[in-house]
């Protein structure tokens, strides 16, 4: 399980930097952290996964959504 | 097409794979020890059963109070980058819910893509926000606390913004009092550190009889100190 | 063992476009990826104690490592705190120079000089 | 004192910070703002000067914050050497603060930074806990990176964010160091550890992880090779910050470094690296430094280079361990490096702000310049040039204790010692070179300057450090340790007269034009971030390879 999920999150990592299109590499990011989120929970750490999924799942990605509406979404 | 990304710098990459390969693989068992130590005494120490908690608002509060100045500071300096920024573009009245939209998709017909994140938010928000203040005053005994409580009240309230589309930016207002949460939240922090110090002689210390009185106020000051902080 | 193995190709992956990839943005991605590897290393392999979650019970032998938890929730925190910062940073730039390349813009304050 | 009273004055800064925040909620034409100012300064500045008095008039104090535990907990320690550092610090920010008061008075969050920064210079001083550390040390990155982008010039942002994506990148791996540490040790107590590591073997997954977190203070500490960051960050910053960050801020991971250096088993290999990386450090930087065209970048350069010879000194104290000597002259050099650098940074900071520009070759009669613009202006030249005469080590100034001292403490490494007195030419040549910038042709016409009314910053600049500086020579040549040290005996006085005629006939070379053109490549040299963020794993891989190479063989 812990397995798959990290296989997941090298696809995620990569996919978010690689795409020439910051968007959906911010939204891979997103999902990067969930499913750390979730690799936290089975690791028995329930208060890192709240943190992370909080955080890293909600907050980052809502500053770099914020970040990219000024810059564009192009990677130039 | 990516120059970046040659064979003699993925030859390089490929060698810092086989450095750093010990130091990931290391085979010895992990140390016991603290764990012992913990399982024993937290509950006893700081009246916490989440043992997490403990650490992170008994024993290590000091490293607390490093990261919540972090988070202070960070913000500070974020907002002024940001306020360089502003006075340089015309659109700075723009209403916050276009702030997370892109620029194509600031056009009329997307009126009702709006419209439902309008009715969502406005049912969900209230929830988010009640779910928040409950990790914020069980973080000593279920996992979660004032930082991750204190993020997701956050999220509650830019849900409620976010949904109110003709709600404008009262930008002074506004900052006057998240400037006045959040130097208020690190007043009763940097209390909470230092009253200890003329009550019992130790910095951080718990005062109080009932252990938990003590984590459970950190935790809130926390909340608090996060909560405006994640505007 | 092979969890490990994951994480260390998932940090090298993002110490490699953190260093060659020109793009700032891209930069700090990484540099966001390259913490979480580390996160999710202190925390996978500090459960290889046990198998209860750090709440006080009756067998703590079968508890992880507390410790690494709490240290980790910090460097979370901080980590996602230098991010922003260093957006507002790449922003900055960026409405200036209109890219996100630093060559590009190292090149753009040379010539504002 | 009793307990933790010790800690106070670490913790004053933050109560001054806090009334800096709370005086943004009052309206900007209020009474109440300046007096919560004023407030914050006495908190601040006032009142930790006076309980670090006490504390380094008392014994050391150790134990763990909030009593708890020892082995979870975090262990701190103040000695009344960390408390005079602590002092130092106090005094520099203090200067800064002053120096920009009118820019403090509208933002009053980056004055807040300022104190936040001195309370946590206080505490990477005194924590003996690896993964506090951590945390202080990032703290200290981000005051940093906010106060170098504060100018609002895009430059200054570009090298912000030059500086923010290498120190993260070391931060990680520091992380990574504590991962390897704390899997083997079971503890993040730097006493413990050390314990630790006396009775077993040292793996290279020991070995990396040591690295890992010495080389993260390297990177603060801006020693070759990873000192790429800082010529242009303190460049580009506001003259305070600079000042602050140069003649302060560089220091401090030297501290913590003692400690992980002696973590290892194979810490003499660790310490010698030090050794020798700090004299090519002072030797590379004070080339390049002589090289530049911009005066700040000249200046940042020279921090790099007399950072060399503080590290050297440090290295070699490591090396043999009970050497006091070798200590007590790496701390007098750290800290007339700090009073004089900061004071440099900052009279030319005036110069450059009343001609607009920074070129050494073209601005000109910048006495004068500076005399138009205010009469007390001539303590600003008063202190620059006895800056100058300091940095290049002439008798009668602090730093020529120091280096003197240095150099005939090293005196078992030959090598390193004659490459420190060939950076010392080569530092008298630059200074120089910086000075010509004060003269300049009478009948030259000179541009309109504004008159101005800093004469009292000035005076408090200058008066502090003429102060500084005397009492420091003065206070350094008691100190017992160095009773049987006499500067200024002949071989000492030979020494340093042809060093300065050697300076003086590299500052002529100049005129040769394959010397020019030589400069000019080096001026032109410019890292590219790439390479800077590339230095720090092929750094932390060099260094691991080495130590459990070379520790193996022996």
């Amino acid at each position: 399980m812990e397995t798959t999920l990290l296989i997941m999150l090298i696809g995620l990592a990569s996919c978010a930097l690689l795409s020439k299109d910051l968007l959906s590499g911010i939204i891979a990011l997103g999902a990067f952290s969930l499913f750390s989120a979730v690799i936290f929970l089975l690791s028995h750490a329930p208060d890192v996964a709240i943190t992370e999924a909080a955080v890293g799942a909600g907050l980052t990605t809502i500053i770099f959504v914020w970040a990219i509406r000024h810059t564009g979404r192009d990677d130039r | 097409m990516k120059r970046w990304s040659n064979p003699a710098q993925i030859l390089v990459s490929f060698i810092f794979l086989l450095l750093f390969l010990p130091l990931f693989l290391s085979q010895e068992p992990w140390p016991t020890a603290a764990r012992d130590i913990l399982a024993e005494e937290a509950e006893k120490q700081t009246g916490a059963e989440n043992i997490v908690s403990a650490m992170y608002l008994g024993y290590r509060a000091f490293d607390t109070l490093g990261e919540t100045i972090v988070l202070l500071i960070a913000l500070s300096g974020t907002m002024s980058v940001v306020s360089l920024l502003k006075r340089n573009s015309e659109d700075v009245r723009t209403p916050v819910s276009l702030d997370f939209s892109l620029e194509e998709e600031k056009r009329a017909h997307h009126r009702l893509r709006t419209h439902l994140l309008e009715v969502v938010t406005g049912k969900i928000g209230p929830i988010i926000l009640l779910f928040g203040f409950y990790v914020v005053m069980h973080g000593h005994l279920s996992p979660g606390g004032g930082f991750q409580g204190g993020a997701i009240i956050a999220s509650g309230i830019i849900f409620f913004v976010l949904g109110n589309p003709h709600r404008r930016e009262e930008s002074e207002i506004q900052r006057t009092t998240l400037h006045l949460i959040e130097s208020s939240a690190f007043l009763l922090f940097l209390l909470a550190a230092l009253v200890p110090l003329f009550m019992t002689g130790e910095v951080l210390a718990n005062p109080f009889e009932a252990k938990e009185i003590y984590i459970i106020a950190l935790n809130t000051f926390i909340g608090l100190k996060v909560e405006p902080g994640s505007h | 063992m092979i969890s490990p193995l994951l994480l260390l190709i998932l940090f090298i992956i993002s110490l490699h476009a953190l260093i060659f990839n020109p793009s700032l943005m891209k930069k700090v991605f990484a540099l966001n990826i390259l913490n979480s590897a580390i996160v999710l290393l202190f925390i996978t392999q500090g459960a290889s104690l046990g198998s209860r979650a750090p709440f006080t019970t009756e067998s703590p032998e079968q508890m992880v490592d507390p410790v690494v938890q709490a240290l980790m929730l910090t460097a979370i925190v901080i980590g996602v705190c230098v991010t922003s910062f260093s957006l507002a940073l790449v922003v900055h730039l960026h409405s200036r120079y209109g890219s996100f390349d630093y060559r590009h813009i190292r090149k753009g304050i040379a010539n504002d000089r | 004192m009793t307990g933790e009273m010790y800690l106070l004055p670490f913790f004053l800064p933050l109560a001054g910070a806090l009334l800096l925040l709370f005086s943004r909620l009052v309206s900007d034409h209020s009474a109440v703002r300046p007096a919560l100012r004023a407030t914050a300064l006495v908190t601040t500045y006032g009142m930790s000067t006076l309980f670090s008095i006490g504390n380094v008039l008392s014994k050391s104090a150790e134990g763990f914050i909030g009593g708890y535990h020892p082995g979870i907990a975090i262990r701190y320690e103040v000695t009344p050497i960390l408390s005079s550092v602590y002092l130092l610090a106090v005094l520099l920010s203090f200067i800064s603060e002053l120096y920009a008061k009118k820019e403090m008075r509208s933002k009053p969050d980056i004055a807040a930074v300022i104190h936040i920064q001195l309370a946590f210079i206080g505490f990477t001083l005194i924590s003996r806990d690896l993964f506090n550390l951590f945390v202080t040390l990032e703290v200290l990155g981000i005051t940093s990176y906010i106060l170098i982008a504060s100018g609002e010039k895009y430059r200054a942002s570009l090298a912000s964010i030059s500086y923010l994506l290498m120190s993260s990148l070391a931060m990680a791996f520091f992380l990574l160091g504590i991962f390897g540490i704390y899997r083997q040790t079971g503890s993040l107590d730097l006493i413990a550890i050390r314990a630790y590591y006396l009775s077993s073997p040292a793996t290279y997954s020991t070995t990396l992880s040591i690295t890992s977190i010495a080389t993260a203070l390297l990177m603060r500490t801006a020693i070759f090779p990873v000192h790429t960051w800082l010529p242009e960050a303190h460049a580009s910053a506001p003259h305070h910050v600079s000042a602050l960050l140069s003649g302060l801020l560089i220091k401090i991971p030297l501290f913590p470094l003692a400690l992980i250096v002696t973590l290892t088993p194979a810490s003499v290999l660790l310490a010698s690296v030090l050794l020798y990386a700090g004299a090519v450090s002072a030797i590379l930087a004070v080339v390049s430094a002589f090289s530049q065209k911009d005066m700040k970048r000249l200046l940042a350069f020279h921090s790099v280079s007399q950072m060399g010879y503080v590290v050297a000194s440090f290295g070699a104290f490591l090396i043999q361990g009970d050497t006091e000597l070798l200590y007590v002259a790496a701390l007098l050099h750290l800290t007339f490096h700090a009073l004089f650098k900061a004071t440099l940074f900052l009279t030319v900071g005036r110069v450059i702000d009343l001609t607009h520009s920074k070129d050494v070759y073209t601005v000109r009669n910048g006495a004068r310049i500076l005399l138009d613009a205010s009469r007390s202006n001539v303590l600003v030249i008063i202190a620059f040039f006895l800056s100058a005469f300091s940095i290049a080590a002439t008798p009668a100034t602090n730093a020529f204790i120091s280096k003197q001292l240095i150099t005939d403490a090293l005196k078992d490494y030959p090598l390193v010692s004659w490459t420190l007195v060939a950076t010392g030419a080569f530092t008298v040549a630059s200074f120089i070179k910086l000075s010509r910038v004060f003269f300049g042709d009478k009948s030259v016409p000179l541009p309109s300057v504004k008159p101005e009314r800093k004469g009292i910053d000035a005076m408090i600049l200058a008066i502090l450090f003429l102060l500084a500086s005397s009492v420091a020579e003065h206070f350094s040549l008691s100190l017992p340790l160095l009773s049987s040290f006499h500067p200024y005996d002949a071989s000492h006085l030979t020494k340093t007269f042809i060093t300065i005629a050697v300076g003086g006939g590299l500052y002529t070379l100049v005129r040769f034009k394959r010397v020019k053109t030589f400069m000019h490549a080096i001026e032109g040299l410019a890292v590219s971030l790439t390479s800077m963020l590339l230095s720090i794993p092929l750094l932390i891989a060099f260094l691991a390879i080495l130590l459990h190479t070379v520790s193996g063989l022996l």
